[in-house]
This record gives structure tokens, C-alpha cells and sequence, in this order.
């Protein structure tokens, strides 16, 4: 039950993040919830495996812990990448 | 007994990480600026996923779930502040402004 | 009939959208991001049929009792693989049009084509052919 | 010899890593080449052993099927197997030179080795007896022939390919959707056990998506008009081995497995009576001879003329197919051959000409005939074979054509192959007119080709007339083919 | 099931409100941004439908893969989309209509969703896979023992698609730029940032570490070698983006990604031959150990997986650093 109440909170705050990245503005705000989405999705996994009694594959929460990292990383080097080359200075994308 | 306390203790911290979690949702759509929103959702987010983790920790069975539960916590509190903080520091960089009282909501 | 089908209506949506996205679109980097969306609804698809409800992973366990398919999982996976190789060469060749065309938006390029010196006589263009050419040559002779 | 099915497939597969590995120019064209023959041998084999004693089947693993996949060699693909390494074969021969002539070493390497991909995953979708895994091998072929057109030395070749890559890419997904779709039905992807478990299902409507879903798909894949929005421009920009390599085998080998998937996995009975699928095959085929014909009278551009005309022989071919009759499939197959051969020459020759001229646009090729007549003359007898004139291969395949829309009295389509072929009479006799009867252009010297790949083209054009002449081999193929597809379908 | 069908839905309308999201958003590093996203979600609606297999790789090929791709892609051409014409509109609406027409039309007789008795369940292979093969095979993870074992060819076949895909990228974008061909770091360095040097100086070999992990605990848990070459690759991704180019090419030098890339399937190819010099069919790897099959199951399949690491990671790797170097000997 009390699973199920955390399960609830999780959807609940994906959505808000959702929404965030959907109103950005700016490619920051973006990254940001998108960060905060994959923090939750990776509880979200957590979660589910107690909730259906297979939790046994927490696995796919660590490769979400990495992967998440290393995608914000590759956001903030790549999309760089491209103002140095570009020389304008646009103010986060948009 | 220890059964009843554990579950009791478990449900608190689960309980409270996902009011941390909401919480710092809520911040990451309501407040005005990248900054504000930054700070709310690297500070809950933190212990909100610690708090949850620590529950599930306390209803695991097996020392496998466990041991995972517990490299996930590491690997959380290794790259998050991280994360956090080189988006910051690089929308400082890029001249993201901070927002004052009075500017329109961005 | 919504209410055991309704999990098909939304993949069948999400198809739509992708495929929408893949025609309608001119950008062709947006035509590849519409293109995984389109896969994507086939994969769910498929993971959808291999579901049972009440089942679970089809990891083999003692204290389980039923499993959900695993054949579906392997194709998706298999399908995985090839829409990601896909859109690695996909990119690989619109990063090589910009060069080309200095634009990715499809209208444009054909414009560019139609009135271009491409059109009439293969010269001037096969000049720029060879000159990446000569680029890879370099890169690769050592390799 | 119980081994050939799988060798068939892996040996060309195993041949592509090798060609990247040698890194000498040469010797990948040598691997390259040594795949083709072997692939050949390989095919001869086995149609010799399915003559005689049956389909073969071959079970991966040693699985039994279902659960396993298995390599189903039957009549009907015996045909499509000789005929794709064939093609390999007269392609690796043509290939060391003109590759030499158009591209640096190190990408020669990469272009033989996805040559050896596309060569491998055509052969795997013939002989695979699984819809998934055939899937699989449509996308090798596919991924590897969108790389080798990019290598095109025009920028418009990237186009092509990307244009190529997402239509291609959509048509694949179309083929997955409809396969999914067949399998929430019968829980199976075992060609034979899709059939059997699909045989009484006429009514169901998930079924007819999916023969919805997959035909339109493969229709993508093999240029059926109005999906052929894709070939023109990936034919003519590829460079000259590989147009003259996909333009023989690819389309072709999508037509086998829309027969494969039409006969011997949904069933004639459901796609031809219970849903119209003959008469929108032979709609879509007069269309297609008609437009594509009209749109190739219109080129300026040799290659551009030549991709054209494919579209309108995947017409000739896609009529056959959609009567359903013995004759009919029996004239397709007769059709798949005939214009292999005849467009890999004209390809062939066309790659030739661009090499000496350094563009094929027809204003260019003013009295190439003169300056080059052997390589022309080639050109000649495999455009007489395009258009039908006895004694051509294309001759023997028309004819049989016509008898079977004569058969079962489809008039309308008939007048569409004639009018069509008169079409092509202009074509080609256009680009005859001016190779022989302009003047060249002032101090234009008598040029000199490469002779392998002079050999290559008019082996493939000597073939034309031989099978023209003495059409034994090729109707007894079609015609073991047509009845294995029609008959208890073996699938 | 009410549980199930609670999660289920909300999970689904985020997918779609998102994929409606991504189509209308004309900044493609937003798009790309959203289409992360969009692999997050599905993956939670793999683990929820028991795909977790699927799950593992999404994560992977999706949000790590796919978006460093993309924004490779994106850095090296434009970021913003044109507003697409009216006259575009129709040709797409009209083939949704028709498809969406078929789809619905299919719908109306497709079993039911989650029910045991589906013809995909009733079917005697999903014995064979989950029972049989205990026997047969002795590895707990079904998934793997049909993807490496049942189905070993396709598998095979989407070894030389990743082979095909590196092949292709290579050809286009050339193969890597020289170390010294590369420009000096502009200033703005990740590596400048002593916490993320830090922070991913410790995670490189835990990387690693977990990818090896992944590798050869596929038998037992979720994963396998296609999942754990791309973490591999992944590890070479983070450590290019923050020591730079140079530095990660001197770690994995190009002779041997070429040497590694062709390396993998021909193990693959090789060891379906062997099988085949032993007596046996292609793949069929009760041969490897006449007396004992499961164990010559058992090798054969961690030879099949180590050689699709092997591919898999060689390829990603050289797929990144193409995008990577063309960027920067611009």
C-alpha cells in the first residue's frame, strides 16, 4: 500500500518535470528536467520490482544512475561544442 | 517484532522521500528562474531517491536486491550533485540571468 | 472494446505520430527523430503482446508462477539494435548533406539541387566529391 | 553438401569483416570475388539438389521448429539464388576497375565489404524460412546498400541515400508491423507454421493488415509504383559496380518475398480472392509500365533513363505476380531473369561511359558509338533485350507475359505492356540515335575501356541472347518455381 | 491488475503527450532533449510490461547512445528546424489516415491485452522457451537463452547490422582524426572542472567494472553482450567528452577499433562454423561438449556474447569519436 502511495508521488512528479521540459524555456531548463526525470525513473524501477515482488533487477536502476550522467555530461560538452565553432553566444538554445 | 518496526520504519522513509520528491517537482515547475529551480530540485532530490532507496533497503529479503539498492544509492550520490552542479556552473558560464524580484517569470 | 484494446490505440498513436513526423517533416534530422518514434510504437507492440497479466519477468525463478512471453523481447531487441544502427547512418549522412548543401532542410536542398551547377554537369560538384575524397584518402592512408 | 543452405549465406558474411580487415585494395576486391564464386557454386549446387530431390531445409542450432529458425531452399527460390550471385559475380568482375577508377583505396575496401553484406543478407532472404529473420536480412542488405550508393561521387548521392535510407527505413517498419501483427494471431514466425495456422483464419482482420502491412512495405522496398519515389535518383548516383550489383538483384529479391509472402505464408486464396490483391497488383502494374516508361522518354540523363525503365519492368514483373496463375508466375520469374541480365549490361555500360566521359547526360554521349564501338555494341543487344526483341531473353519473358494476360483476359493490361514497350522502342532508340548517328565532337579520339569490364558486360548481354536463343534452362527454373509457389506451397 | 493498469495508463499518456511535444518543437537540441525523455518513459513501460531485458537496452541505446548521436549530429550541422510548409501537411495526414485506418481496422481483431490464453501464449514454442529450455539449456534468463541459442541467426543478423551501421558511419565521416590533427581544447574544457575529472576518474573503472558485470551475468539477470558493449562504448563516450578527444584515442587506438570491429562477428561467424566442422548445424552448441550439451550451451553462448561486446563496443566507440573528430578538425 504504502508502495503504492510512493508509486503515485513518482507519477505524479514525473509529470510536473514533464511539464517543465515541455515549457523550458532555454535548453537549461530542459536539461535540468530531464535529469530530474531520469532520477525518478530510476526509483521508478526500483519501486515497480516491490511492488510486483521481483526486485531482483535493480540492475536496469544502475545503468539508469550512469546513463543519465553521462548523457548530461555529452548535453552540456556537444551543445557547447557547437557555440565555440558557431561563435554566437546564444543564451541556452533557444 | 523487529518485522513490525522495520516495516513501520521503512513506510516513514518511504513515505517521506516521496514528499521530498513532490516537493522538489513542485519547485522545479513553480519557482520563477533556472537557478531556484536548480537549488530545489538538487536538494530534494537527493534525499528524496536516498530516503526511498533506504525504505526499499529496509523491506529487501536477499543480500542481492540490497547490494544493488546500495550501489545505486552510491552511484546516485556520486553523479547527481555532479550533474547539478556542472549545469549550473555552465549556465552561469553561458549567461543565464538570475532572476530578481520583479523580472516577468521565465 | 477500448477497455482491452486501449494499449494497442495508444502505440498505434504513437506510430501515427512518428510516421507523421517522417513525411511531413522537412528537417531531415527531425525526420530521423520521427523515424525512432515510429519504431518505437512498433516496439511496444510487440513487448505488448508477450505480456500476461499477472505474469512477470521471464527470468526462470522458483517462487514465480507465471511468465510473461520472452520471443517478443528478443525480436524488440534485435529491432533495438537496427533502428539505432539506422539512425547512426542516417545522421552520419545528413552531417555529410550540410557539408554538401550547407542546410538540412529537404525543400532547400532541392532548390539548391534544381538550380544548382549539380543539375547540368557533374564538374563542378565532382570536384567537391573528390576533395572529401582526398580528405578521407588522407585520414585513411594511415590507417 | 547438407551444410550448403547455411554456407550459402554465411560464407559472403564472413567475407565482409575480411575485406576490412586485408586493407589492400586488391586483395578485398579478391575476397570480394572469391564470395561471389563460392556464393555461385554454392546456388548450383543447390539447385541441382532441390531438382532432384526436393526443397531442403536446414535447422539452425539443430532446433526444431518452430522454436528454432530454419533455411527453407525450394523451387522457388533456387532462381533468385543464382540469379543474386550471378549478378555478385559479374559485378566483383566488372568492379576491380571501375572501382579503381573511382574511388581512393581505403573506401574501396568498405565498398567491396558491403558488397559482401548486401550480397549475403539478399541470399538470407531467400532462402530464410522465417518471417522475423528475414526481416533481419532486409535490413543487412538495406543499411549496406544505403552505405554503398553515399559513396556515390556526386553530392546528389547522399541525397539519394538518405532519402533511400528513411523511405527504405519506413517500408522495413511497415514489413515489422505487418509480421507482429501475424504473430499476435498465431503466436509463430515459422513461415510453414504461419501457414498452416493462418489457413483458416480468411476472416480475420488482423490477418488482412497484415498482408495490408507487409505488401506495402515490400512494396517500398522493390520500387512498386507510386512508391518508387526512392529509385531513380539511388540508381543513377551510386557508383557504377553498385547500381550495376542492386539494380539487377535487390528489387528483385523483394518481388521473390512478396511471392514468398503472398503464396506460401498468407495464402493465394486469401490475398487474390478474398481481398483484392490481383486486381490492385495489375492496376498498380499498367500504371507503372505506362508512367515510368513516359517518365524515362523524358530523361536527359543515361542512368537516370535506365532507373526509370526499372520501374517499369518492376511493372512487367509485379503483373505477373498479381494474376496468380502457373503462367503468370512462371512469366515473372521468366521476367526477374531476363531483366536482371539485361539492366546489369546496360548499368554496366552506362558505368563505362562515365568513366570516359565523365558524365552520361545523353547531350554528352554524341557519337560515343563511333569512339567506342564494342562497349557499345553491348549496349545495343541488352537494350534490344529491354525493349523485347526477338531473340533476347526479354523477348521470352514478354511472350510468356502476354500468353498469360491473354489467358485470363486482361486486356486492359496487355495494351498498357504494348504501349509501354513501344515507349521503350523511343528510349532506347534515342540514346542509339545519338551514340551512333551524331557526330562526335571535334577531336574526339577512339577511347579504350578497361577490358574486364568490357567482359563483364557482354557476358551478361551474350547471356541475354542465349537465353533468347535456347530458353531451356530459365522456363524449366519458372516454371518448377511457379508451381512450387502455387502448390502445397512447401513453405 | 488495477495497480498494473493505473501505472500503465499514466505512463502511456506521458508517452504520447511528449511524442506530440517533440513534433512541434522546432529547437532540435529541445527535441533531442525530449526524445531522451521519451526513451526514459518507455523504458519504465518495458520494466512495467516485464521487458526488462528490452528495459536494459533502451537505457543504454537510448538515452546514451542515441542522444550523444544526435547532439553529435546536431553539433555539426543546424539546430533549428524550419517551420514546416502547409503544403508538407497533407501528404503525411493523408498516409496517417490510410495507416491508422489499417491499423483500426486490425484492432478490432487483435486478442486481448494481457490475457493468458492469447494465441502468442497458447503457442507450444512458449513451453519450449520457458520449460524446455531449463533442461536444455540451464539458463535461468529466457531471453538469452532464445536470443543466443533458438534464434542465434538473428541475432548474428543484428551483429552485422551494428557492423554494417560502423562500416557505413566510418565510410561517410571518415575514419578518426590523427591525435595530432587535433586542434588544441578550445577554453571552455569539462576536464577544467576538477569535480567532474574527479568524479569520473572514479566512475571510468566502475564503468567498466559494471559492463563486464553486465556481460557475464546476462545468464542470470537481465543484460547480455549487446547491452554491456554499450556500456563499455559508453565509458570510452564520458571519457572523451571530458579529457578530450586526444586522450581517449590514445587509450583506444583506431588500428585496433578497426582490428576489434571485424573481430567480434568473425568469432561469431567462426564459431557457427566450428560447430558445423564438429558434426553438428550451424549454432548448434551441444557440439561443443558431446558429453554434457547444456555446458556446450552454456560456452557457446558466452562466446556468442563476448564476440557481440567485442563488435558492439569497438563500433559505438568508433561511431562517437567519427562525430567527434569531424567536429573538430572542422
Amino acid at each position: 500500500m504504502i508502495l503504492l502511495v510512493v508509486m503515485v508521488a513518482l507519477l505524479v512528479a514525473m509529470i510536473l518535470a514533464l511539464l517543465r521540459a515541455f515549457l523550458g524555456p532555454g535548453l537549461y531548463n530542459r536539461i535540468l528536467a530531464i535529469n530530474n526525470f531520469g532520477t525518478k525513473t530510476v526509483l521508478f524501477i526500483a519501486v515497480v520490482g516491490f511492488l510486483f515482488g521481483r526486485p531482483e533487477f535493480l540492475d536496469i536502476g544502475i545503468l539508469y544512475a550512469l546513463v543519465n550522467f553521462v548523457a548530461t555530461v555529452a548535453v552540456l560538452r556537444l551543445t557547447h561544442y557547437k557555440e565555440l565553432l558557431s561563435g554566437s553566444g546564444s543564451k541556452g538554445g533557444e | 517484532m523487529t518485522l513490525i518496526v522495520l516495516d513501520v520504519l521503512s513506510g516513514i522513509l518511504l513515505v517521506a522521500g516521496a514528499l521530498f520528491l513532490l516537493s522538489g517537482a513542485v519547485g522545479l515547475l513553480r519557482f520563477p528562474d533556472f537557478y531556484t529551480r536548480i537549488h530545489a530540485v538538487g536538494v530534494t532530490d537527493a534525499v528524496g531517491a536516498g530516503l526511498i532507496l533506504l525504505g526499499l533497503l529496509l523491506r529487501t529479503t536477499g543480500w542481492e536486491t540490497g547490494i544493488r539498492l546500495v550501489i545505486i544509492l552510491f552511484f546516485m550520490a556520486l553523479t547527481s550533485p555532479t550533474a547539478t552542479h556542472i549545469l549550473a556552473h555552465a549556465a552561469r558560464r553561458d549567461g543565464v540571468r538570475v532572476w530578481r524580484k520583479g523580472d516577468p517569470r521565465r | 472494446m477500448i477497455a482491452t484494446h486501449y494499449v494497442y490505440w495508444a502505440f498505434f498513436a504513437l506510430m501515427l505520430i512518428g510516421l507523421y513526423v517522417v513525411i511531413s517533416h522537412g528537417n531531415l534530422l527531425k525526420k530521423l527523430i520521427g523515424l525512432s518514434l515510429f519504431q518505437v510504437g512498433v516496439f511496444l507492440f510487440y513487448i505488448s503482446l508477450g505480456k500476461r497479466y499477472g505474469g512477470s519477468a521471464s527470468i526462470i525463478s522458483e517462487d514465480v508462477r507465471a511468465y510473461s512471453h520472452p520471443l517478443p523481447q528478443v525480436l524488440i531487441l534485435t529491432a533495438i539494435v537496427v533502428g539505432v544502427a539506422t539512425l547512426a547512418v542516417g545522421l552520419a549522412l545528413a552531417v555529410r548533406i550540410f557539408e554538401a548543401y550547407g542546410t538540412v532542410e529537404e525543400d532547400e536542398i532541392t532548390d539548391d539541387d534544381s538550380t544548382g551547377p549539380d543539375g547540368a554537369d557533374s564538374d563542378s560538384t565532382g570536384a567537391k566529391g573528390t576533395g572529401s575524397l582526398h580528405k578521407t584518402d588522407r585520414h585513411g592512408s594511415g590507417s | 553438401m547438407t551444410q550448403l543452405p547455411v554456407l550459402q549465406v554465411t560464407i559472403p558474411l564472413a567475407c565482409a569483416p575480411l575485406c576490412v580487415l586485408v586493407r589492400s585494395r586488391t586483395a578485398a576486391w579478391l575476397v570480394f570475388l572469391a564470395a561471389a564464386l563460392f556464393s555461385l557454386t554454392c546456388a548450383a549446387l543447390l539447385t541441382e539438389q532441390v531438382a532432384d530431390d526436393g526443397p531442403v531445409r536446414y535447422r539452425m542450432g539443430g532446433w526444431p521448429v518452430p522454436a528454432g529458425i530454419e533455411f527453407v531452399v525450394g523451387d522457388f527460390s533456387t532462381p533468385i539464388l543464382l540469379l543474386v550471385s550471378l549478378s555478385a559475380a559479374a559485378a566483383a568482375v566488372y568492379g576491380h576497375r571501375s572501382v579503381a577508377a573511382e574511388m581512393d583505396a581505403r573506401r574501396s575496401t568498405l565498398l567491396y565489404a558491403c558488397l559482401c553484406l548486401t550480397l549475403a543478407g539478399l541470399l538470407g532472404l531467400t532462402v530464410t524460412g522465417d518471417v522475423f529473420n528475414a526481416f533481419v536480412f532486409l535490413e543487412i542488405s538495406s543499411l549496406a546498400t544505403y552505405t554503398l550508393i553515399a559513396m556515390g561521387r556526386r553530392r546528389r548521392a547522399l541525397l539519394a541515400a538518405f532519402r533511400y535510407l528513411v523511405i527504405g527505413s519506413v517500408g522495413a517498419v511497415f514489413v515489422l508491423i505487418g509480421i507482429g501483427l501475424a504473430y499476435a494471431v498465431t503466436g509463430t514466425l515459422n513461415m510453414a507454421d504461419l501457414a498452416q495456422r493462418l489457413s483458416d483464419s480468411g476472416g480475420n482482420r488482423a490477418v488482412q493488415a497484415a498482408v495490408v502491412f507487409v505488401f506495402v512495405g515490400l512494396a517500398i522496398k522493390m520500387a512498386l509504383f507510386p512508391l518508387h519515389a526512392w529509385l531513380p535518383a539511388a540508381y543513377a548516383e551510386a557508383p557504377s559496380v553498385v547500381s550495376t550489383f542492386i539494380a539487377a538483384a535487390s528489387t528483385k529479391v523483394a518481388i521473390y518475398v512478396l511471392c514468398r509472402f503472398a503464396f506460401t505464408v498468407f495464402g493465394a486464396s486469401l490475398v487474390f480472392h478474398s481481398m483484392p490483391g490481383d486486381r490492385i497488383g495489375l492496376l498498380l502494374a499498367a500504371v507503372a509500365m505506362l508512367v515510368a516508361s513516359a517518365a524515362a522518354c523524358l530523361q536527359n540523363d543515361l542512368r537516370y533513363l535506365l532507373a526509370w525503365s526499372s520501374i517499369a519492368q518492376i511493372g512487367y514483373i509485379m503483373a505477373g505476380v498479381a494474376l496468380a496463375t502457373t503462367a503468370g508466375l512462371s512469366a515473372a520469374y521468366l521476367h526477374i531473369m531476363a531483366h536482371a541480365v539485361t539492366k546489369a549490361a546496360l548499368f554496366g555500360t552506362a558505368g563505362l561511359l562515365l568513366i570516359r566521359l565523365g558524365s552520361v547526360q545523353l547531350s554528352a554521349l554524341a557519337g560515343i558509338g563511333r569512339r567506342m564501338p564494342w562497349t557499345f555494341a553491348a549496349f545495343v543487344v541488352a537494350g534490344l533485350g529491354l525493349i523485347g526483341v526477338p531473340p533476347t531473353a526479354g523477348f521470352v519473358s514478354k511472350w510468356a507475359l502476354v500468353a498469360a494476360l491473354v489467358e485470363r483476359d486482361q486486356w486492359l493490361v496487355l495494351g498498357a505492356l504494348l504501349a509501354s514497350s513501344l515507349l521503350a522502342v523511343f528510349y532506347v532508340g534515342r540514346v542509339v540515335e545519338i551514340a551512333w548517328f551524331r557526330e562526335p565532337p571535334e577531336g574526339a579520339e577512339p577511347v579504350r575501356p578497361a577490358t574486364s569490364m568490357v567482359a563483364a558486360v557482354w557476358f551478361l548481354a551474350l547471356l541475354s541472347l542465349y537465353f533468347g536463343i535456347d530458353p531451356t534452362l530459365p522456363d524449366r527454373l519458372a516454371d518448377a518455381a511457379a508451381s512450387a509457389l502455387l502448390g502445397t506451397g512447401g513453405g | 491488475m488495477t495497480t498494473f493498469v493505473l501505472i500503465h495508463s499514466v505512463l502511456l499518456a506521458i508517452l504520447i503527450a511528449t511524442a506530440v511535444a517533440i513534433t512541434r518543437m522546432r529547437a532540435l537540441y529541445g527535441a533531442t532533449m525530449l526524445a531522451a525523455l521519451f526513451s526514459l518513459v518507455t523504458a519504465c513501460l518495458f520494466v512495467l510490461l516485464d521487458a526488462v531485458d528490452v528495459a536494459f537496452t533502451e537505457a543504454a541505446v537510448g538515452v546514451g547512445i542515441s542522444t550523444v548521436l544526435l547532439l553529435g549530429g546536431l553539433a555539426l550541422t543546424r539546430s533549428r528546424e524550419a517551420v514546416t510548409p502547409r503544403r508538407r501537411r497533407l501528404p503525411g495526414a493523408v498516409v496517417v489516415l490510410l495507416t491508422g485506418g489499417v491499423l483500426a481496422y486490425a484492432a478490432l481483431d487483435l486478442p486481448e491485452f494481457g490475457s493468458a490464453d492469447s494465441p502468442v501464449q497458447r503457442h507450444p514454442i512458449t513451453e519450449t522457451y520457458l520449460h524446455e529450455s531449463q533442461k536444455d539449456i540451464g539458463i535461468p534468463n529466457t531471453v538469452t537463452s532464445v536470443l543466443a541459442s533458438y534464434r542465434g541467426l538473428d541475432t548474428l543478423g543484428e551483429l552485422v547490422v551494428v557492423f554494417t551501421a560502423g562500416l557505413a558511419v566510418l565510410s561517410l565521416l571518415g575514419p578518426l582524426a590523427r591525435p595530432e590533427q587535433v586542434r588544441p581544447p578550445a577554453d571552455f574544457h569539462l576536464a577544467d572542472y576538477r569535480v567532474i575529472r574527479v568524479v569520473t576518474g572514479t566512475l571510468m573503472p566502475l564503468i567498466l567494472l559494471f559492463a563486464l558485470y553486465v556481460l557475464f551475468h546476462g545468464d542470470y539477470g537481465p543484460g547480455g553482450g549487446f547491452q554491456a558493449g554499450v556500456i563499455f562504448a559508453s565509458g570510452f563516450v564520458l571519457y572523451g567528452l571530458v579529457f578530450g578527444l586526444d586522450k581517449a584515442q590514445q587509450v583506444v587506438p583506431r588500428a585496433a577499433l578497426w582490428l576489434l570491429i571485424s573481430l567480434g562477428l568473425l568469432v561469431y561467424v567462426g564459431l557457427g562454423l566450428t560447430t558445423m566442422l564438429l558434426g553438428g548445424s550451424f549454432l548448434d552448441y551441444d557440439v561443443l561438449d558431446p558429453d554434457h550439451p547444456a555446458s556446450g550451451q552454456h560456452l557457446g553462448i558466452l562466446v556468442v556474447e563476448t564476440a557481440i561486446g567485442v563488435t558492439v563496443a569497438s563500433v559505438m566507440t568508433a561511431i562517437f569519436f567519427s562525430f567527434a573528430a569531424r567536429g573538430v578538425s572542422r
